[in-house]
């Protein structure tokens, strides 16, 4: 066990899985010698050379076109966006093709693919660097949509994501790669891609997040607690597609109220689907509408007012409030 | 020396040796076994023959929409006859007699155009992709496959086909100058057919040429009449060659027509002539071909003859076994096979929401 | 008044607000001497000539990012992209700067430009050309994403679209541009973007649709009442976003019952936005969860079997019957 | 002649005047007025000078990440001097010697650099647009804004600037070919500074320049010394005459270096050596240039520093006054301005939703 950032989580799952398996490849803009814009990638030339660790030319549709030709190879490429707001550089590429090459080869070629993409607001970027828009891959089926909220658990999706057989759209928050430290166990470790994940038990309502969020949901639940006594349960998806509402379902059961937390736009967000699963398998229990507390449906500000613009503690809190006075 | 101009270092040339007389220039006839020119003229008129067929069954309402391929037959065959199995094929969509010569068989063909997923099938023993229709966009595809073949010390190749219209697309580009950076195994085959639906050559680019793209990446480039199987199949085997030696990749452009409509929904009537079309009709790949083979003694008139009843046959037998075949198709519960590896539970239950509606629809399909 | 097929009328919109201002360019692959595939633009090349109808190379992100240029020079382009499959070539180009070019230049350069692509199967077509997937537009800010649902509407909110100052998104369902013909008039109409219409009263359950889908929902409406004398009241979106959930509240607090209908795939598609809205706009109303009737999450099959994914009468009238049965 | 070479028929040229030693070739010596000659050296050292200061703001946590120009300013200022008011600059985000130029205030840039949207405006009296991220995506604007004013009649062109990365992207290749097409009047400067990031030129494409790139869209491409302010006016000169009187876009590169580090959060030790770094910083263009005044007698030693003292005063004061102007900004709910002409009632009421929220934390805002 090591006290690690995210970053250096992420790392060593890369470093690991390449380790144990040649055809992980890792390809991308700077991901090289410059260790990828956020060291993600950092050290890993030196490890394993050039030819498997591959910094490409400026160009995302290539770099996804490229890494799909690979995987039909039976390669694992593992493709690092720099940001995901530059992924829409190659969303065709994605659509047209790396949610659609086993299915359309009728299972004759794998598509064993990971896109790796920095995603989320908070650090003071500049524009297109701070958006939050996983509900486009989560539409789109044949993907999986993959986010994880910490070290730990970054560092065992991300293996889980590399040996997934299927394409997955992988975010990490720019917020947690060296907000906080986990202890991260030196061997392997995966964790099913999937499944959401009780964090916190509790009884008067649900709360469901992911990602970077999970920190001011986590906050919201103690302050819940401090403030008024009341016990948060909260979910973390982990997997936010295919998302499988069971465990999200049977905790609505038992507390009859929820607050789904995003960052991206509420509109035809994730909080949506979410909204509409609970309410589809459990109507009967839920005791007030559920709570969407998201960014707003513009994009998101420049640094100077982002705060305003990304869930916070307080905006939490008042939700859960108003489901609990409904 | 202030103002100079700068050399372009990429070699870029024009082939042709049969040309549309048919004579012949016999100081670059390319050296090709008589089995090999019999192969390519078989199967030069097996994708003739099937490209009219096809079009029948079309107009009876038998398939789907397609995009026939007359008169661009020998700009694929010539190219793909130099891969081995283990090579990679990278199609677009009018790749027909490529495919086939790759081992595709007609009756997946007539079952794709049906709008079965299941024609898209690619035999097992050739590695090749199966058909593309966003334009442009599989040429990075091959990029990757010739990069993952090198990585695993392979000496396959990759061959990917485009048109005209594909170049103007951002994969193309992006493509070609991954595949320059990285020196990847991949031979770009363009057909230049000089119509993208019902856009001419001159509103698609103003390069004079599609070889001369090739400048723009460091990479040789070349322009053969792709009418000329012959040209075709020299400036291929140059291209598979360097590539699989490690030289890096190459740019073909095959000139040639599309003599057809782009696809049997479409009207060319509404944006070119006739005339036009009659002077490419003359530049036909296949009798030139075939007057070849009957010079050089490879063919006579009689064999050429049977060949076309053997392949007519051929076609026969392939739209009674797939019209047979379809008959057992299409259990709609299929539709949710290998869109993941595993169905996951939202699937699962999504499939079996169709399945009970169809039960109660009284339809037997098995679940 | 003319009857006019779909096709029909969105070539006249187009013809008439040509003729009435300069500023207005059609361009796109095959639109001029062509008339688009679907014919959509036929005739207007030779009406207006060469500079305002402008046959393009191929390359989708171009002709957006033309277009986007255009529109910030003042000029208003109409932009066709052959098939809504192939709009994710430009997907940057739209998320990255049509959706904001106004926000960012703080006003200064408009941003009147309309994006018509046709979606949607059911016309036995190949790959990636029978798409649903309004979703992703939806969920982006800064634009505005509409979809007709007749001849008429389709006139009506193309000249609209035209003329709206921001980014639209216009989807023309190819099932109806030939399927039946409207009384147009010749007179100019338009439709304001972003009001849904109540198509049909009733007091029992309040369906909820738009595009193609509206033909099969106005039919189960019919079926219901003579099979069951159920009485359904439907809704057509016309404008999915920004979505006004004002009159569908206002008919589901009367029926207390909903079933929404979308060929796009089910999971965060445009319904789970209007079950969201629904429940949180009139929670206390609901008697039943809100049924989604939508394509399943797995890419539109090729059209042998695509009959059994988009959505039908008979999947409709059961979902009817569900929440009626609740 | 079946194996011929393709004639490439587009004008291919490499262009210095004022060498690296400050050698002049005079006869290539541009006309430019004295007065011009100063404006340009002016901007030169502003574009240097604030570049540097806003270096320290950085560090002193005063501004956020920003891209450096350092030694790009000859590049910039020699190809927008050609500008007219109602032309079009269409910058990536490392020009901001080119925007000031254009007459963007110094203030708004660090506005801007301080997250707040009001940076971005765009001075009324220029047709600019405001800075591009997402790498060579803004190419294509200025096809449509250059194909927009030939469609209104003007005169005016459209002038973008991209990096050496930014050809590597669809979005550049597209741009090139519909300019191409409609032979539209822009001007395409690559400021080849021959890092993206991390990258090297080499390691972003097989092409041995960017200027070659021009012949895969039958354009002239021409290479500059994108120190030597003189040959990037040149060069650029010929290319807006060209296309504002109709003859078609140019491909110019000015071969130039980024001395400093890619944007504030990058280290450039990490890939690249402090040797390659020395060479460039010994071709930097402003003594170049600062020298080539004083011979000519445009402006003395004395007069240089005058200036000098001039613009840190110019920066100064675009410090106080843009720190002073930020204490009045950051209202919350102008994020909700423009995004749509008219703010549609779902967004109306998460305006209020924010509004509420800020009142209810006891902020004080106009909402
Ligand atoms: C990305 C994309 N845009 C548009 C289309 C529609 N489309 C299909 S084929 C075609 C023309 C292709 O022209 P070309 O590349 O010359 O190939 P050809 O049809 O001549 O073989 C177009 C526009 C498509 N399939 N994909
Ligand atoms: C589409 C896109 N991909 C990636 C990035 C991240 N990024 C910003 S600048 C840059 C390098 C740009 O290099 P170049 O075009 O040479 O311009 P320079 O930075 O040298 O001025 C990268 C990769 C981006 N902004 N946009
Ligand atoms: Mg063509
Ligand atoms: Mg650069």
């Amino acid at each position: 066990m090591t006290k690690m950032t995210m970053v250096q989580a992420l790392n060593l799952a890369l470093r690991q899985e390449m380790a144990k398996d040649d055809g992980v490849i890792v390809l991308g803009e700077d991901v090289g010698r410059d260790g990828g814009v956020f060291r993600v990638t950092d050290g890993l030339i030196d490890q394993f050379g050039e030819q498997r660790v591959v910094d490409t030319p400026l160009a995302e549709s290539a770099i996804v076109g490229m890494s799909i030709g690979m995987a039909a190879y039976g390669l694992k490429p593992v493709c690092e966006i720099q940001f995901s707001g530059f992924s829409y550089q190659n969303f065709h590429q994605i659509e047209n093709h790396a949610a659609r090459l086993r299915w359309r080869s009728q299972g004759r070629y794998p598509m064993s693919l990971v896109l790796r993409a920095p995603y989320g607001g908070g650090v003071r970027a500049l524009e297109h660097h701070s958006e939050s828009r996983e509900a486009y891959w989560a539409h789109t089926p044949g993907l999986k949509m993959v986010i994880p909220s910490g070290p730990r658990n970054a560092r065992a999706l991300l293996v889980s994501a590399i040996r997934d057989p299927d394409p997955v759209i992988f975010y990490e928050a720019k917020a947690l790669y060296r907000a906080f430290r986990e202890e991260v166990p030196d061997e392997e470790e995966t964790l099913p891609l999937g499944r959401p994940q009780l964090v916190r038990e509790g009884k008067d309502v649900t709360m469901i997040s992911y990602g970077a969020m999970m920190r001011p949901v986590m906050e919201a639940a103690e302050v819940l607690r401090e403030r008024q006594g009341v016990e948060a349960e909260v979910i973390d998806l982990l997997t936010i597609s295919p998302l499988d509402e069971e465990i999200l379902v049977r905790s609505v059961k038992k507390t009859g109220r929820a607050v789904v937390v995003h960052e991206a736009p509420r509109s035809f967000g994730p909080g949506a689907e979410i909204v509409s699963r609970l309410m589809e398998k459990a109507f009967f229990f839920l005791q007030a509408p559920i709570e969407r507390v998201t960014g707003f449906d513009i994009v998101i500000p420049p640094f100077a007012r982002e705060k305003s613009y990304i869930p916070g503690l307080e905006r939490i809190v008042a939700a859960a409030g108003r489901t609990l006075n409904y | 020396m202030p103002r100079t101009p700068i050399t372009i270092s990429e070699n870029i040339e024009y082939l042709s040796i049969l040309d549309e007389e048919g004579r012949l220039d016999a100081e670059l006839e390319p050296d090709i076994s008589g089995e090999m020119l019999l192969r390519l003229y078989r199967a030069m008129l097996l994708g003739r023959r099937f490209d009219e067929r096809l079009l029948d069954l079309q107009r009876q309402g038998r398939i789907g929409t397609f995009p026939p391929i007359k008169g661009q037959e020998a700009s694929q065959l010539g190219a793909v006859a130099h891969l081995r199995p283990g090579d990679w094929l990278v199609p677009s969509f009018r790749e027909t007699a490529a495919e086939v010569w790759r081992g595709r068989s007609l009756s997946s063909v007539i079952i794709g155009n049906n709008g079965f997923s299941e024609g898209a099938v690619i035999p097992l023993d050739h590695n090749d992709l199966p058909v593309s229709v966003p334009v442009g966009s599989q040429v990075l595809h091959a990029v990757g496959l010739g990069w993952a073949a090198r990585y695993r010390r392979k000496d396959d190749i990759a061959m990917t086909f485009f048109g005209d219209g594909a170049t103007s697309e951002g994969d193309f580009h992006e493509g070609m100058n991954f595949a320059g950076v990285f020196q990847a195994p991949v031979v770009f085959v363009c057909q230049n057919n000089q119509w993208a639906i019902s856009t001419s050559f001159a509103g698609q680019t103003h390069s004079a040429t599609i070889a001369q793209k090739a400048v723009a990446y460091g990479m040789p480039g070349i322009r053969v009449d792709g009418n000329d199987i012959l040209a075709v199949y020299a400036a291929a085997g140059e291209a598979v060659d360097r590539a699989r030696a490690g030289g890096g990749p190459t740019l073909i452009e095959c000139l040639t027509y599309r003599v057809m409509m782009h696809t049997t929904a479409d009207d060319p009537k509404r944006y070119r002539t006739d005339a036009e079309v009659e002077i490419w009709r003359q530049r036909d790949p296949l009798p030139r071909f075939g007057k070849y083979l009957l010079d050089k003694g490879v063919a006579s008139g009689e064999e050429q003859n049977d060949l076309e009843a053997e392949v007519l046959q051929e076609i026969q037998d392939a739209v009674d076994h797939a019209e047979k075949q379809m008959r057992t198709m299409g259990n709609p519960l299929d539709m949710f096979n290998h869109v993941y590896a595993e169905l996951p539970p939202h699937l699962a239950a999504q499939r079996e929401e169709l399945a009970r509606e169809l039960a109660e629809a009284g339809k037997e399909v098995q679940s």
